[in-house]
Parts: C-alpha cells; structure tokens; sequence
C-alpha cells in the first residue's frame, strides 16, 4: 500500500528548533509511538575553526533530499519525516543538518532516520569550506570513503 | 546551455556559472569534460583530475560520462559532496 | 581507554523539552557532531484510550537504567547520553521516554540511543495500564516477543 | 525482609509491599515463590504461572530460580517489564 506522507524539506540560513517541529509533526495524532531526531552540529575539535561556510546548489538541493526522503517514507512506512539543511556559515557547536523520523514503532523511526541521514552526507549537493580562526582561509572538506561506505548497510 | 560551478571546481575555473554554446561534436558528458579542459589553464587545473569530478544534469546526478546532453539545460559540475 | 562521560538519568512525573536537554548536553562543546534522540510516544489508535498509566519500581529504575547507559557510553564511546522516563498517567499524543546520544560520529550516537531503547523496553522496571474513555480500567500492556527479540542485535 | 509486588502482582495480591519472616527452609528464590503460593487464595491467583514472574533481589534482576536469598532485604516480584 502506498505511503503518501508529505515529507518536510527545508534548505534555510536559519537554525531550527527541535522541540517545535516535533510538535508541528506529532499534534493531533494518535498514530505516532516513535520519534527519532538526528541533528548534525559543526565540529572543532582543535580549536582553530571560526566557522564552516556551507555552499549548496539551490536548484538541485531541495529536490535531491525529497526523493530519498520519499524512498525513506515508503520503505519503513513512516509516519512524518522532516529534514532541514542549512547553509551559510556556521559556527562550532551551531547546528548544521536535522532529519526527524516518525512511526508507529521505534525501529522503522531509527532506520528511516539514519538511512535519511547516510543519503544527504553522500548525496545531498552540499560543500563545506573551513574559515579558520585569524581569517585565514582552510581547505575544503573532503568527502569521506566511509560516508560512501555507510550507504551499503540499506542495500536490500 | 548554462554551466554551473561549485565549491573548489567553482573556485578554480572563477565563476559560479556561464552560458555556452556548445560546439559541434560536443554531446556527451565526457566530450563536454573535453571541451572544457581545452578553455584555459583555469579549466585545467579545474578539472585536472576528472574521476573525482560529479555531474548533474537538469538536478538529477548521472554516473555514466557516455550520457547524451541533447534537450539537457543546466549542467552542473562539482566535487563530492560534503553535507549533513 | 575508559570513558568516564555521566549520564544524565531521571524519572519523574512531568514532561521533557528536547531542544532544552540537547542545549544542555552540548553548551560550549566542540567535540559533540551528532545528538540522536529518541522520543516514545503514547499512541491510541483505535480512539478508545483514555491515558496509560505508569508504574515503577523507584528503588530499581534509577540504578537500573544507569547500568545500561554506562555501558552505552562505553561501548560507543559517547560524549554524552540522557534518559528520561516518565510514570504516571499519560494522554494519547504526550511523551513517555526520551533518550538522547551525543558522539563525535553519526553511528555511534544512532546505535548508543537504539541499544539503550531496547533495554529500557525489556529491562527498565516500568507497567503499562490502560484507562479507557469512560472511566473503565483496561488491561495491563503485555511484553511483546518483538522487543526481546531486538536485543539479539546488540551481542557481539 | 520486605517483598514489594508490582502491576497485575500488585493488584492480585491486594498490597503493593509487606514485611514478612520467612519459616525455616525458605532460603531460595524458588522456595520463596512456593511458600508465597500456599498463603491464600490471592498469592495462588497472583503467582499461577510463576515463569512469568520476574524477581529482583535488592533492586537487582535475578533469573536462576535456585540463588540464595541470604542477606537480601528486599525481594520484588513483577511481570515482565513493559517500559519505554
């Protein structure tokens, strides 16, 4: 049977609020067991990073994550599903990415979640550029082997 | 058709995007990726390792470099991606 | 190397905001990449339940849950781990429990909070009773061979 | 030693915790859950299929049936667990 649950996709400057979209996507339901939230902050472990700037392709971006949302709705039959990706600069400890399952049972809110996120990391058009503390410019960062990796666990 | 850089491949050839006629012969993914290294030393150094190099065509990624352009508007051209 | 991160554990009768335990776990931090939280629902599907009511044990559940989420973080190597389990009676659509992983890596903080999930479903010291609209009593939920079942996943 | 009773236990048994002293040869969770049977209608009710019930011995989970109840104070006695 066909699952036609709208997914929420939004490519924004902003942060987000956890807290807010869950309700948005739970009020009024009685179907709803599990919510599984990912939300993907910026790192600096050593201390030297200002921010990362996230360049994106807008044309490309949105409908890119509609459709592995939309696969990942159909495959675990979830409930809602949101995802928020932001760009611009964003500073460490901000929020860069936030992916929300929602399903009757907890494991199908964990695997869409987690399948969602695999997808973007590899397949959203997405590039972060380092701006380093004293502003100089750092590198680009490099896709990772292990991203790739990942996306062999949903393979059927 | 319009061209469309991103990140470092953006940042190499110094533009974000053009519109170009494409010459004849030029009808592929891989004739286009020709065509382009043989524009300057920008597009050289661009595109100097063209494996690591992603396509999208109208939005949508395609992996196989024999991919016909013909009614292709927008083609994109960008590293590997690194969101989330 | 021992990980000696303290989880935050509470039970308690009042509700929970995500986004305030997240802010919490991750202020002025620059190691924390990826919170996964998972939040568990009350459902009513059929339109006949009133609220559930929840029983514990409050001399076990604390110290219960506590185990499991040490060996959570020691396992993934968390930056940080929060439970919370509510009791009490608890309307269709209101939240119950809520677990949150925060680690430096995606997966880690995806399986730190799926693990310790399945062991608060089979090893947390907490009943389930219905209340039916009406003022009737319902059955007490039973345990489900699915939810023994999912812990299978978690030996090594 | 205190036994604490919980959910459907609970509220056959009619109490939620009493203290009890245990007769001689009492001495292992098995031999607890037989003499707690022989107290009446409402401990048999309670405890008619006694490999549903689940025992903590001082807030610990034990399943061997035979261990030792010397030096605990407080035994529970519960279904299985449902929450979450």
């Amino acid at each position: 049977m066909a699952n036609d649950t709208i997914p929420e996709i939004r490519i924004q400057a902003e942060d987000f609020d956890i807290s807010a979209e869950i309700a948005k996507l739970t009020e009024g339901r009685g179907d709803i067991g599990a919510v599984v939230t990912f939300s993907g902050l910026c790192r600096d472990e050593s201390g030297t990073l200002e921010a990362l700037e996230l360049e994106h392709y807008p044309g490309m971006a949105g409908a890119e994550i509609q459709r592995f949302a939309k696969e990942a709705i159909e495959r675990w039959d979830l409930c809602g599903l949101v995802a928020i990706h932001r760009y611009g600069k964003i500073k460490p400890g901000e929020n860069i990415v936030l992916v929300i399952a929602a399903s009757s049972h907890r494991q199908a809110a964990f695997d869409g979640a987690n399948f969602l996120m695999d997808y973007l990391k590899t397949h959203a058009p997405f590039w972060k550029k380092e701006h380093l503390i004293g502003g100089s410019t750092g590198e680009w960062v490099a896709a990772k082997d292990d991203d790739d990796n990942a996306l062999s666990k949903w393979e059927d | 058709m319009k061209l469309v850089y991103f990140s470092w491949i953006r940042e190499r050839i110094g533009t974000g995007e053009e519109d170009v006629t494409l010459p004849d012969g030029v009808d592929t993914i891989a004739s286009l990726l020709d065509w382009l290294k043989s524009r300057g030393e920008e597009f050289e150094a661009a595109l100097e390792h063209p494996d690591v190099v992603r396509i999208a065509l109208d939005h949508e990624h395609v992996d196989d470099r024999e991919t016909s352009l013909e009614g292709v508007k927008e083609v994109a051209l960008f590293p590997p991606m690194t969101g989330g």
